[in-house]
């Protein structure tokens, strides 16, 4: 049953240094919070799992909490690359990171087979591509009826999902809305589940047939407000599309990340500190 | 109106997106394209982005694949699984716009490395929904800057199939889709030849010669015999391109359009 | 795109002899109507689908429209057996049926795989259960990744789904609400898609992340309202519990099945004529 | 407050399940039995039903397995899909509240047909949900009016697993859970024995003997050595049932239960 806890306290407790982790979020409900708390906390040789890995995993990445990725696509929306996931792939800085590589089909697919529990997901999928090539965990069986050849990959199941949605009622059910991503599945598919909220409410009052996380899959609700910041959480607050642009020079220069990363998460005690320090830096430079 | 080559470029793809057709739209250029095609002459298209939405109709573009704007348009927004499951996998989709970082004389693209997979010089956002757009999709719409470092006689990393070698090895090896069936870029567009799929230059844009294609291209390419001119972009399709960039620019301080797939 | 046709034009155009045809709703939104004009324009040798087929296909299978039905659960629910079902496979009238039976999670599995176009779907299923020995359809493969054995189906392909919903808007999108079953799947699944639906609107007025299916994948849109009885349909009409009742008596025995086709489908214009007759026969019963 | 021997029954069966338990439950007898439990002793069981609802709390009784009370009071409607491939598959549930036509010795299921397969005597509506529940919910409560017609020494079709042939069959068969471990009938409770996992009557019923139990079953039933008596319901217990069925009957016109999987 469902925890109301601190996000120090979440992450202290079910977030463990090896841990398989998936911090889901396609562009909307980004966990960001959840990221600096676990970098804040130093975890090491973490396993990541993201279809998307943006300015979080850059920031888990280029902080050496990172061991290993399981990712489809790896880039700042709509500015350009990730510099630390660069540096890390190019130059092995601060560490190797080892890569496995699927494309959105075959993540999407890979969530949905961890939610269902099957221990690996079916495709039609990476004709002529040489990803399969590079990545040994995608293989091709043959259908027991038609002879088709698909393609299969392992079934995603974290040890821990980490999400961020809009509303938790007081027993502990979860509801997100509008871009829904694989938040779901992601959840579904993990041992423990960690959700980050706007706001704790009475009621969800929630439509019919709405995207609610019953409390029996959630183990620690955090009240975050703003702790999908920069991405965006709908009905609350707007997409930061400046941060998105300033993060790429922060992140295209080593010191310059790392006297960041120090201000702004390990000096800070917690996402609502950053905010306030952010705003500080914003203010001074105006 | 005189006009940028982008916009030419921008123009001539939107203008390939069949009206009442059922888009899957990348972020950036396709997605400038295909909601110019939207709010032109092709007003009844269904745009599908990989992050749920379906039906978007977006006033200003999106900045990422996930904006709020794709949502609060759409007919309805789904789980990103649905999407590539019972949609693209579905053989619901009958246009699949993508861009690219490099792409060869078959239409393949990579998006993955620059240099040895294992030890790149440049690391790539890498494949997003691509390998199964271009696989599944009724047709491939290939949006590009032409420069002779995108269009490469040799694909470090074949990430997503165009026509692969060439010929009707798509046939063969039973890909659902016809692959691309148009690269349009900023100096032309090119179409793959219907026996052995090479992309052929079949339109240069307006003031464009072949040896400016020839010079940004990394093969010796190919000319259509009845090598045509892209009509230029009319007023209507200049104006509604401009205010669409307009609104993007005011809604977010950018002209929308960047990286993200 | 969508057309809006009468059930009648509907079933016309779309259904043909020997279709494979899934009429899917849980309970809910069952769609009765669709069934009663497949009936009165004669259709033969259908391949029915449906996880649990209860008054419409005992209806059609004792009208001799049916030559094989894939299934998971055939009862009257609440009440009962189907005794036109049972009729057929006990005693072959009105003529032979060739069952191909599975269980509920495969059904559903497989209408997710047939909305998916993979030709095979996979469930941990059917360990020590009889039913892979008389379906050769059920067989069993194992993971690339881990060894386990799974078993698999065929994918559900129909020809025709035809499902019965709340609202369509005037362009065609379709909103269904409250208890979902496998409608949206089966739609998916098919070629092509009938929906019976309560009313048509300006505006659907849904809410985020609501069931929705999109105008292209709809092939019809029928205005039948009450086309669900005596099932219900949410927010519209409850469930009619003693048609369902009675309907044990009626189909019970053949000549009175018979008499009752006859003057309630067969003699009428269409289902709301048949609404009305029912009507008047209730009231001279008063 | 006296009782009747369908009343003991649902009470014994309702007094199995766990507060704070995720519970599949089928409709009829095990739906009633569940929504005691959560009445009384377990207000926070979560209780599945197949066509989609998850925590469901109706204020009658269902009389199908998707009435429109179980979607008005469930904290959410989930495709049914979900809840074979998320809930159940995924590991979610609990317990599995069954009911059947027949049983065996091994708690074994049977709800297909009497009568050869292909030549049935009764053709019975079939497997529904019931293989899956059997095999991966954590553990399964049987609930069953016995008579000698439904425990039976052979099944003519075993529809669901319970253990099989008896000892550790499941566990060399992998199946997920630990399958049935505990039929509550009219007369009395029985669980499988540790060992050999025969059924084994634990508890009679007030004022059954063995003997009834004996002629209600159709293969030479064991008694356990420390045969206990069902505690009778308490008054508290009764009138919650009875306010419910009550309730039921005026909703619906029908106590609830019947058949429906």
């Amino acid at each position: 049953m469902t925890e109301f806890v601190t996000l120090r306290e979440a992450v202290a407790g079910l977030i463990h240094d090896g841990d398989c982790v998936a911090m889901e979020g396609f562009t909307h409900l980004i966990p960001s919070a959840a990221g600096h708390e676990v970098i804040r906390q130093g975890r090491k040789d973490l396993y990541l799992v993201r279809m998307t890995p943006d300015l979080i995993y850059d920031q888990l990445i280029g902080s050496g909490c990172v061991s290993r990725l399981r990712f489809s696509w790896g880039g700042n929306p709509g500015v350009g690359s990730l510099h630390r996931l660069r540096d890390a792939v190019e130059r092995g800085w601060p560490g190797p990171l080892a890569l496995e590589e699927h494309s959105h089909a075959d993540m999407a697919n890979a969530y949905v087979a961890g939610a269902a529990n099957l221990p690996f997901s079916v495709l039609r999928g990476y004709q002529g591509s040489d990803l399969p090539r590079h990545n040994t965990n995608i293989r091709f069986i043959r259908c027991p009826f038609t002879d088709e050849e698909l393609a299969v990959s392992p079934a995603i199941r974290p040890d821990v999902t980490v999400i961020h949605a809009q509303k938790a009622d007081r027993r502990g059910n979860v509801l997100l809305w509008g871009i829904l991503g694989v938040q779901k599945e992601a959840a579904m598919a993990a041992k423990r589940v960690i959700v980050t909220v706007e706001e704790i409410v009475d009621s969800l009052d929630a439509p019919p047939n709405a995207c609610i996380l019953p409390r029996v899959v959630v183990n620690a609700v955090c009240l975050q407000p703003g702790g999908a910041f920069p991405s965006y959480a709908h009905g609350y607050y707007a997409r930061d599309n400046r941060y998105y642009i300033a993060w790429d020079d922060i992140a295209r220069d080593r010191e310059t990340f790392k006297a960041l990363m120090q201000k702004h998460v390990h000096n800070t005690a917690d996402f609502n500190e950053f905010r306030r320090v952010l705003a500080e830096s914003a203010g001074a430079a105006a | 109106m005189s006009y940028t080559t982008n916009e030419i470029m921008t123009v001539a793809a939107a203008r390939r997106l069949p009206d009442g057709s059922v888009c899957f739209v990348g972020i950036g250029l396709p997605s400038t394209a295909a909601n110019l095609a939207r709010l032109t002459h092709a007003p009844d298209v269904t745009l599908i982005y990989e992050s749920g939405p379906i039906g978007a109709r977006p006033d200003v573009l999106p900045l990422s694949i996930g904006d709020g704007e794709l949502a609060e348009t759409a007919d309805t927004v789904v789980p990103t699984p649905e999407i590539f499951r019972y949609w693209l996998q579905g053989g619901r989709v009958d246009v699949g716009f993508l861009g690219t970082a490099q792409i060869d004389r078959f239409a393949n693209l990579n998006t993955t490395v620059i240099g040895p997979y294992d030890k790149p010089k440049v690391r790539l956002p890498g494949a997003g929904g691509a390998p199964e757009i271009a696989s599944n999709a009724r047709e491939v719409l290939i949006i590009v800057k032409q420069t002779a470092r995108s269009f490469v006689a040799k694909l470090d990393f074949v990430t997503s199939a165009g026509h692969l070698d060439g010929g009707d090895v798509r046939a063969r090896l039973k890909l659902p889709g016809k692959g691309p069936v148009a690269v349009i870029t900023d100096l032309c567009i090119m179409e793959p030849d219907p026996v052995t799929r090479e992309l052929t230059v079949v339109s240069l844009h307006e003031g464009i010669t072949r040896e400016q294609v020839t010079a940004a291209t990394g093969w010796p390419v190919r000319f259509a015999d009845s090598l045509g001119t892209t009509p230029a972009p009319t007023d209507h399709e200049l104006q509604v391109l401009r205010a669409l960039q307009q609104r993007t620019a005011l809604a977010h301080g950018t002209a929308g359009g960047g990286g993200g797939d």
